[in-house]
């Protein structure tokens, strides 16, 4: 799989992903400076987490202006699987690639701790190779990460199973004391209607070694990589 | 050469009094340029000559410190950090660095600017910065008061000021220590701490290197901010100096994350002789003292100089305190290379001078000469002050007939949810900690690990300073300030290889404040020789008085450490039910100074614990040896607060997990014949409690005996979330969750009211 | 060409900032707040642009139409 | 009583977020930018208070005084 790890400005989540990406087999990852223009070449693409142009103005506003957005506007349209972390889900929020918009954390503090989210659905590439009602171990470290989207944006993301992992207890179940953060919904993650762009706040990329503490991060990306190498067809 | 003639009455002696240089200083000034200063050139003299750029009043006593070592590749005050071997090629640059007065003023931007400085001075070095660690004072946060209030807004505005600058550029904060006492009302210490990773051939040095040679300006545009900061730093703090609202900078880390990644590239493409951060008295420091250490001179030129506003005076650019700028001389022709990458880095930029060979500091705005002083005279001429030092009284030692026995199940609760003692983890949690993906021990435990994953190479960090202990005894709480950092490395599987230390101090020309600094310096460097650890930079703050008094002596230590395998690393919390704990070290008796003291009897007194080397050392080889044969699954050292604190913590899982782990533990102390809070509470140092595999007690056993060393078997780890301690015929049990609530609550809600 | 553009959030939008000073207030004894909003405030001195570029960048970047409205001004 | 704060830094005072969002313009071909300033603006509905009591929550509360001016204007 050849995937690209953009970089923009205020980026700091780049290399973590870089490295986790090259942790797999038959991946070829590299880094994406966000004054280039095409992605044509890549099977995969992943905006970081980070602090895009300082995060200054809101998260993400910015960073969408980047001449690198046009090709991931364009790989978007044509079913290009495009995962944005944190910052990155951020953008893809600004950019329109995803509804809805991330704000502050309800309690205005900034966050960083291990979280337990519910996978909604294996309907999806990013967790296929993850059964729903699986409960991870995943990193958060963010101070807007508060997922937020008007009645009819969360009816439709129902609708349509957008929702792809939510804070949740170790039994699965959806609490208020499980949500960091005053998510609506305790929504951690979504994707988009064509369900090849997923944006989330936890950090994937940094439960992918043992050393680390979890794994768990592991199953998304081995999720994408079954993905690009069989197609859309195989499944659980 | 512009003069003062515009002010008659204003003469450069009265100016250079306005400026605190004394009347010596300013003889001194007259006699090194043979003629009268003009006002750029007494600024000048004025922050080099203050004690936050020159250590006039320290210097002589910091000369006490080991600096040397097999592993030392680049020597305290030789650079902006030293430098230190870690094998295979990879070294590490590391150093703490205060930033007390600027957050007392605006404590979000004072602490923010404080975490970008330390990170300039590290990727100065030519180092990758990896973590940051903190060291944080503040007065009591509990209770109703304005004072307490004052506090609280001080404290979370500091914490989110470094979580702000360190989280949005990258670099985890890993790890730290926060202490809350009376004597910091007013006057809080925000100590900030940097490592960073590096090639050895990668070292980039801080010296004007060849005759006409480029000088660059890169970084963000220069503006009035802090003005005359340095001399700021250096005067006590007044109700007036809240007033000196110039003092305040902002931060503003995505500059300097793209600052950073600019040098980081500017640097490997090889074309940099010489690079400076900007920091304490900006442009002026880094053009003097790279000139300085390259024994040449610079010639620059302000109009060339990016500015926020056109209408900045030459005094202003000369003294401004901008943050993320930088010096950077490359070698000629290489020009356009700063170019290319600083435009790619969206930075502004400006070739303003070059290497000259007259050894001096010239600068000039246009054609005006505004300063011409030889270089060397404002680096390294600096006065030196030997203030007077007061004689020292030992304070009386504790009489334990006049302290009355309180009910350990009770202090026990108090203890845990003593601020000091509490879980930190509030403020932790706002610190991106993972970040980086090397983080394998997150704060919460005796030392954070690291792992470098390209060097493929663990480090643990730790700081520590009892600050009680140096009130009472500042030689003896100095001391202990370096066996405790070594204690919580060797807890965690780690050997030091460096110290870097912050002195902070009250003012030096008070006779008891000054015996304070010198007693902690021999203090600090007792300990970093017994050791055998050098020490490879640091920071002093001296003047942290408020109105009240003087701050309690905090000479905080930072060491860094190294684990061989990944195998060894090691945390302080229990693993399993079944395990068996044991108590390296004696049970101990010395209450002075201690927690329990202050926490329940409201009494800051007596002699603090002593702490013997050979013996300390002797504890920690043995802790390292047992985990290197893979006996020890946990290991926590007794600080504040005691043996029961410590098995407490022990029972408690890691925090920063979504499912926090609880363990009870049963303990037999067995006869002891003292008094039960004594038994539970003291802080006798140099002990460890750790805890194995119950297959392998004998051999564990058998080692300890082998030592000689004091040991205890105290008990085993529980399922059921109960600690009970038995002592001589009395069994005291509490439960864990209980506890934990206490420790845990604590600080938060102490922050909710 | 001076302008100030307000950018406050939509109604329906959370605004934990402002929930949170608003308790701070009655913290401080002022118990009668009933609601609180907080926004943004852009001062800019700009000149070479027309207002029909400038309402542009408010939508484009200055705010986000998903949860906040602006309010352009032209001073002076 | 409904009343409007607006909070601004301090003309010394820098202000990375307009210095960003000044560039962004920049980028987005708004060429003439020379001055950009962001800060806050509160909007409140309050009973029972005075004048002189918001001013007094606007110094301790709502703007910091070390690097920003406030500016409080009551709306009816
Ligand atoms: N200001 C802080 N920032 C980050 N971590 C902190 C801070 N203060 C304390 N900690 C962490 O909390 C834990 C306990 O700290 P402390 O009580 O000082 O431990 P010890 O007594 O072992 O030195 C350590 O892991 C330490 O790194
Ligand atoms: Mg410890």
């Amino acid at each position: 799989m050849r995937c690209a790890v953009l970089q923009f400005p205020g980026s700091n989540g780049d290399i973590d992903a870089l490295e986790a990406l090259r942790s797999f087999e038959n991946v070829t990852a590299e880094l994406v400076w966000h004054q280039e223009k095409s992605l044509d070449s890549f099977e995969f693409i992943l905006l970081p987490g980070g602090f895009s142009y300082g995060d200054y103005l809101r998260c993400g506003a910015i960073a969408r202006f980047s001449p690198i957005m046009q090709a991931v506007q364009k790989a978007a349209a044509s079913g290009t699987l495009i995962l944005g972390i944190c910052n990155g889900f951020q953008i893809l929020c600004e950019a329109g690639l995803l509804p809805g918009t991330l704000i502050r954390n309800r309690n205005l503090l900034f966050r960083c701790e291990e979280r337990l989210v519910r996978v909604e659905t294996s309907d999806s590439p990013f967790t296929k190779k993850i059964s729903s009602g699986s409960v991870l171990h995943l990193p958060i470290a963010h101070g807007e990460g508060c997922y937020f989207a008007k009645e009819e944006t969360l009816q439709e993301l129902h609708d349509k199973d957008q929702v792809l992992l939510r804070y949740a207890t170790s039994k699965g179940e959806i609490t208020k004391d499980a949500n960091p953060n005053g998510s609506c919904e305790n929504i951690a993650g979504i994707c988009n209607q064509k369900r090849n762009v997923f944006g989330l706040m936890p950090h994937p990329e940094r439960a992918c070694d043992e050393l680390l503490g979890s794994t768990d991060g592991r199953m998304i990306f081995e999720s994408i990589l079954d993905h690009v190498h069989h197609g859309a067809g195989t499944s659980l | 050469m512009s003069s003062l003639s515009s002010s008659p009455q204003l003469t450069p002696s009265i100016l250079a009094e306005q400026h605190g240089l004394s009347s010596e200083e300013y003889q001194k000034i007259l006699s090194l340029l043979g003629r009268e200063p003009n006002r750029e050139e007494i600024g000048v003299f004025s922050v080099m000559w203050s004690e936050h750029c020159s250590y006039k009043n320290s210097r002589l006593e910091l000369k006490k410190f080991p600096t040397t070592g097999s592993k030392v590749l680049v020597k305290a005050g030789e650079e902006n950090a030293g430098v230190i071997d870690i094998g295979d090629g990879w070294a590490v640059a590391f150093k703490i660095e205060s930033h007390n007065h600027p957050s007392a003023v605006e404590p979000f931007q004072g602490a923010a600017t404080g975490v970008g400085g330390i990170i300039r001075d590290i990727f100065t070095m030519g180092a990758r910065p990896v973590f940051l660690l903190n060291s944080l004072r503040f007065g009591p946060i509990s209770g109703d008061s304005l004072r307490a209030r004052d506090n609280r807004q001080l404290f979370s505005g500091v914490v989110a000021g470094i979580g702000h600058y360190g989280n949005s550029i990258g670099v985890p904060t890993i790890g730290g220590e926060v202490y809350f006492d009376p004597s910091y009302n007013g006057n809080p210490l925000v100590n900030a701490f940097c490592l960073g990773v590096l090639k050895h051939e990668q070292i980039a040095r801080g010296a004007a290197k060849g005759i006409g040679n480029p000088i660059f300006y890169v970084g963000a545009e220069t503006g009035r901010d802090g003005l005359a900061g340095a001399a700021f730093a250096s005067r006590e703090l007044t109700e007036e100096s809240k007033a000196d609202r110039p003092a305040v900078q902002v931060g503003d880390p995505f500059r300097e994350k793209l600052l950073l990644e600019a040098c980081l590239e500017l640097l490997a493409s090889g074309c940099v002789a010489g690079i400076q951060d900007m920091g304490a008295a900006g442009l002026t420091c880094s053009t003097c003292e790279t000139a300085s250490r390259g024994g040449t001179g610079v010639e620059i030129d302000l109009d060339l100089v990016p500015k926020r506003s056109a209408d900045l005076t030459s005094y202003e650019l000369l003294l401004s305190e901008s943050q993320e700028r930088m010096l950077v001389i490359v070698h000629q022709g290489e020009e356009a290379t700063v170019q290319r990458i600083f435009e790619k880095w969206e930075l502004p930029y400006g070739l303003i001078g070059r290497v000259t060979d007259d050894g001096k500091m010239k600068v000039k705005r246009g054609k005006d000469l505004v300063v011409d002083i030889p270089a060397r005279t404002l680096a390294d001429e600096a006065p030196l002050y030997q203030r007077e030092a007061a004689t020292w009284k030992a304070p009386a030692p504790l009489d334990l007939t006049t302290v009355a026995e309180c009910d350990p199940i009770i202090v026990l609760h108090q203890l845990l949810a003593h601020p000091s003692i509490a879980s930190k983890q509030w403020i932790w949690r706002q610190y991106d900690h993972t970040v980086q993906t090397g983080t394998v021990v997150p704060p919460g435990s005796d030392a954070a690990v690291f792992y470098v994953r390209e060097a493929n190479k663990f480090l643990a960090a730790t700081s520590d300073c009892n600050a009680i202990y140096c009130s009472l005894d500042p030689h003896e709480g100095a001391k202990i300030a370096v066996a405790e950092a070594a204690r919580n490395l060797a807890c965690s599987g780690a050997v030091p290889i460096g110290a870097t230390d912050n002195l902070n101090f009250g003012n030096p020309h008070k006779p008891e404040s000054f015996y304070e600094l010198r007693a902690a310096v021999e203090g600090i460097s007792e300990g970093c020789r017994a050791f055998d650890i050098p020490v490879t930079g640091g920071n002093v703050s001296l003047y942290n008085e408020s109105q009240l008094a003087s701050i309690d002596p905090t000479p905080t230590v930072a060491l860094v450490g190294l684990i061989e395998k990944r195998e060894q690393i090691t945390t302080q919390f229990f693993k399993e039910p079944g395990d068996v704990i044991f108590l390296l070290g004696e049970l101990g008796s010395e209450l002075g100074g201690s927690h329990y003291l202050l926490a329940s009897h409201g009494r800051k007194e007596g002699l603090p614990p002593r702490v013997d080397f050979e013996y300390e050392k002797a504890i920690h080889k043995q802790l390292l040896s047992l985990i290197r044969a893979g006996l020890v699954r946990s290991a926590h050292d007794c600080s504040e607060g005691g043996l029961a604190v410590a098995l407490a913590e022990a029972c408690f899982g890691d925090s920063n997990k979504a499912e926090v782990k609880l363990f009870g533990a049963c303990i037999d102390l067995g006869k002891k014949g003292i008094r039960d809070d004594v038994a539970l509470f003291n802080e006798s140092q140099s002990r460890i409690i750790f805890s194995t595999k119950a297959q392998q007690v004998e051999q564990v056993e058998q080692e300890l005996q082998a030592s000689g060393l004091p040991f205890t078997r105290l008990g085993s780890v529980t399922k059921e979330t109960i600690l009970s301690i038995q002592l001589d015929e009395k069994e005291y049990s509490w439960s864990t969750e209980i506890l934990h609530q206490s420790w845990f609550k604590a600080i938060p809600h102490l922050m909710q009211a | 060409m001076k302008v100030r553009i307000t950018i406050m959030p939509q109604a329906a939008v959370l605004d934990p900032a402002g929930v949170a000073t608003a308790h701070a207030l009655e913290h401080l004894g002022l118990h009668g707040v009933s609601s609180l909003r907080i926004g943004k405030l852009i001062e800019l001195d700009i000149e070479g642009a027309t207002e029909e570029e400038l309402h542009q960048a408010c939508r484009d970047l200055l705010s986000n139409p998903v949860m906040e409205d602006y309010c352009l001004e032209v001073i002076s």
